[in-house]
């Protein structure tokens, strides 16, 4: 058995929902190391697009920012913004999006971009980015971050990207062409959504990690099916390749490995 | 035949600065680490401005000086944050203060009211936004964005208002003296920008002739026709990022992010890095040659 | 005193109503050839823009096209539709535009689409091509056609591109930024508009034609002022130059000079 | 890292030519004399395709053998005529026969309502054609165009109808097999086109390797992505012309432009130029070698 970190566990989860050929919209950290693990594995035929313009690069760097120019070596085209967030997203051309969360909700709504009041907010956080035009266009959500039960609220503080709002019909009624949540990683289980409510739903266990442990740690009612499987451990083959990824442990850390 | 005269618009720094009064509009250029206008940024905080307000996709460091220097505290934004080194630490002591004022757009909604803007049309249509709170959580704009029926489908859309702002200011890696700019890597939001605004000044890495881009048509990102001032400014995005010329200044950013977390900080900060610099050239001799030369770009990577 | 012909005076009537250092939007055929003419005299500072892409050229033979590979040579840029005729057209920042027409009206509105019924037109013409767009944002329009009784008609048979349309305020009203048009040159005479009905009136008439012949050959009530100019010849400097721009004669005609 | 396999999209004309089926919608790429799909549009004849609609701003030769061929009688288009030489031949004489229906618009509003296509919104605002008889006069649509208050600042505004068409058909200078392409010189409505179709082909002059478009990706104007197929035709765009690659051949178009006035002549030209040759090959043995390498552009120059 491998030794393995919670961060190098969640990487292997993004990673794992990638699926060969499918084009993917990943932010710089956990998100892109995830797309980019999927792609030295099984899914040699993602193509990974950064929205500040460069689309299917073969970089050789991690990158620090969606605009980096790291994402520029060998990229296949330069381009904007109203293409990688527009043509591509909004035209419906995305398969997949990674994005992260400071609250989300049961129906996977997310907020990154107030804590408190939105009168007087205790935390101004980044804002939606392309946080929201990713979460109403991209064909399915994959949501990554750390587990803390003040994150997953009963009632957000603002919503800034849509979920499955306020359940089945809700996204198709406002137009949104978008699939929607599909799956959550953070560093102590994966979730998915219950498709006829539309509700998130515990889908398994991290190792070590308990179906009681993660149902207290959730500020709403979560699903949780009659069996909850444990999540698979990662493999020698995907840990060596996601360090080889981030020799320097940028995101992965240092000296965890 | 007559020969034309080249029109020279090359101001200097200071004289572009300058040209930014009290309480202007600016959409400012590039995106996340890359080519970001900073040594407009801190030659507006020499100059000691007051009540800009600035339309941006994501701007980091850059947008941070500002908020510290109080320079701007407006923002109609998607984006503000350092990125992977974290929150952006001046936004979020002057937030807590009580100081800023955000409008929250995504970053494709401000690239489309700044394409509304550069087709000189009164609003865009976009399939975002809706259904969250940045259609009705407004504060700085009575009309941040309405929802309309299609007239041709029936179906819920958003319009969201052109931005055509005083200033547009970009920054690019190559222009000649008349103002045919090429950009090289991504564009983020600039070409839109450079169309849209008012007046619009590029800050250029290094002045090319004429003839070469004549030579090579196809690179013009942005012809001269909308540019009205040209500034040659090396190092202008420093400590960002201009892809083939030079890296991000990643040990100063940490710098940045460590010492900024107290208003003390960021004091020492602004006094040491843009107030005690008399200006550009000033800031360039502090970083020193060996630092530049560290820093400028390997060719065969871009960075 | 030169010789000349029709075709020559055209181009140079066309040639000075450019002013230096503006920005010109010209058509292939004597607009552009007028255009070309102001710059390698008077106005050396104009900027000619081709709605195919291509701006601020300095292309060395004549174009059949306005897409034409000859207006890549050396042109400080080569973009696209929406850049020429949306970003700079529409969004105000062109001076002058020259525009053709088969059917004029008495405030300048003008078509060519259809003669004849709609329903069954008895010719197709080009239609607007970037026509109506000059017509509807540029500063101001030189309109440039051989002259024919038949051409300036009361009722036009389909109305393409803009003018005075009813009269003064009415552009405004429909919000169209343009100054629309300022003068119509032909091969017999050129017309203005007077500035408070916006109607055309003539303005100087070329040699050897007469007030009345004009008069006789518009179908509509031309407003006369009680002295015409006669338009001044073209000298030996332009038509010179107009000969180098156009030494095959693809536009000027051959032999004829 | 595992090597990705690199996905040829090459098909050729014939199967290209296939793919549209009778009655598609075709969004059709070049402008004016540059880089129009003239061996699709002689492939689509011989293939006796019917009943196709074709959206473009302005096309000549190639709308017009299209015309007199019948194969393609509906059009959503700005302009048809071969400018300098004159009023399109076929085109004047099946509209005297009451066969073509056209709808009208501006090129700019052509130009728009692919970009709302490509934005995947279901219209785009515009501040021309209105006041005229484009808005009222409709044929083939019953919401050409629609005038609405803006909600914003109250003035008229127009929304044109966006287009996503079956097809997107466009000529390229370089592409590579996976459908990189590189477009040289003006580009039209092209770029849109490409982003706005449900299928876009794209006809190349020249097939480069992904290695070449790795190293330039600035020249990249379509990537990939938006691409479907990709056609290596050499002189794909004659008797017009590709900047960089070949000028149009003005005296086969003259040639055209008298015969084609009569019915007789147009139906000996088709049998000539069109039918009677098997395909694209036949047709540049038929033009013949010594003429092709007299189109060739002086790469100085570019045609």
């Amino acid at each position: 058995m491998e030794e393995y970190t919670s961060t190098e566990m969640m990487a292997v989860c993004g990673a794992n929902a990638v699926r060969d050929g499918e084009r993917v919209f990943a932010g710089t950290g956990l998100p892109v190391l995830g797309a980019m693990l999927a792609k030295v594995t099984h899914a040699p035929n993602a193509i990974i697009i950064y929205e500040g313009g460069n689309v299917d690069t073969q970089n050789k760097d991690l990158a620090l920012s969606v605009a980096d120019s790291r994402l520029g070596y060998r990229a296949a085209a330069s381009i904007g913004l109203i293409e990688t967030l527009g043509f591509l997203m909004m035209g419906g051309r995305v398969d997949v999006g990674f994005l992260g969360a400071a609250q989300i909700d049961e129906y996977g709504n997310i907020n990154t971009s107030y804590i408190g009041d939105f009168d007087s907010p205790k935390v101004r956080l980044p804002g939606s980015g392309g946080g929201n035009d990713i979460a109403s266009s991209a064909g399915r959500i994959i949501l990554m971050f750390t587990h803390d039960a003040r994150k997953f609220v009963k009632k957000l503080d603002y919503l800034t990207s849509p979920g499955h709002l306020s359940g089945p019909g809700s996204r198709e009624k406002l137009g949104l062409i978008g699939g929607g949540p599909a799956l959550v990683v953070t560093d102590k289980c994966q979730m998915d959504f219950d498709p006829n409510t539309k509700k998130i739903r515990l889908k398994s266990v991290h190792p070590g990690v308990t179906v009681d442990w993660v149902n207290e740690n959730v500020m709403f009612d979560l699903i949780i099916p009659g069996k909850v499987p444990t999540t698979p451990e990662p493999t020698k083959e995907y840990l060596d390749k996601l360090h080889q990824l981030d020799p320097q442990g940028i995101y992965l850390g240092k000296g965890q490995k | 035949m007559t020969e034309p005269s080249i029109e020279d618009k090359r101001i200097t720094l200071e004289e572009a600065a300058q040209k930014i009064h009290d309480g202007a509009h600016i959409a400012w250029g590039g995106f996340g680490y890359q080519r970001p206008p900073e040594a407009l940024a801190m030659e507006l905080i020499r100059q000691k401005k007051r009540n800009l307000r600035i339309y941006t996709c994501g701007s980091e460091h850059d947008l941070d000086i500002l908020v510290g220097a109080e320079a701007c505290l407006e923002f109609e934004v998607a984006f503000f944050a350092i990125e992977a080194l974290g929150l952006a630490p001046n936004l979020r002591r002057r937030t807590k203060e009580g100081k800023v004022q955000f409008e929250d757009y995504s970053n494709l909604a401000m690239a489309l009211r700044f394409l509304g803007g550069a087709l000189n049309v009164p609003f865009m249509p976009i399939r975002h936004m809706i259904g969250t709170n940045m259609m009705d959580k407004t504060r700085l704009r009575k009309d941040k964005a309405k929802v309309i029926d299609c007239p041709f489908t029936g179906t819920p859309i958003v319009l969201l208002p052109s931005v055509q702002a005083d200033f547009g200011v970009i920054c690019a890696q190559k222009a000649d003296v008349e103002g045919n700019v090429q950009i090289f890597g991504i564009k983020g939001e600039d070409n839109e920008i450079a169309r849209g605004s008012k007046t619009t000044i590029v800050f250029t890495e290094e002045i090319i002739s004429n003839e070469v881009i004549r030579e090579t048509p196809d690179l013009t990102t942005i012809p001269a026709l909308f540019v009205d001032y040209i500034v040659e400014v090396p190092f202008g995005s420093w400590p960002m990022q201009s892809y083939g010329v030079y890296d991000y200044d990643l040990p100063h950013l940490q710098m940045y992010m460590g010492q900024c977390k107290t208003e003390e900080g960021w004091q020492e900060y602004l006094n040491d890095w843009i107030l005690d610099v008399e200006n550009h050239d000033g800031l360039l001799k502090k970083i020193g040659e060996k630092r530049l030369k560290e820093l400028r770009a390997d060719k065969r990577y871009g960075y």
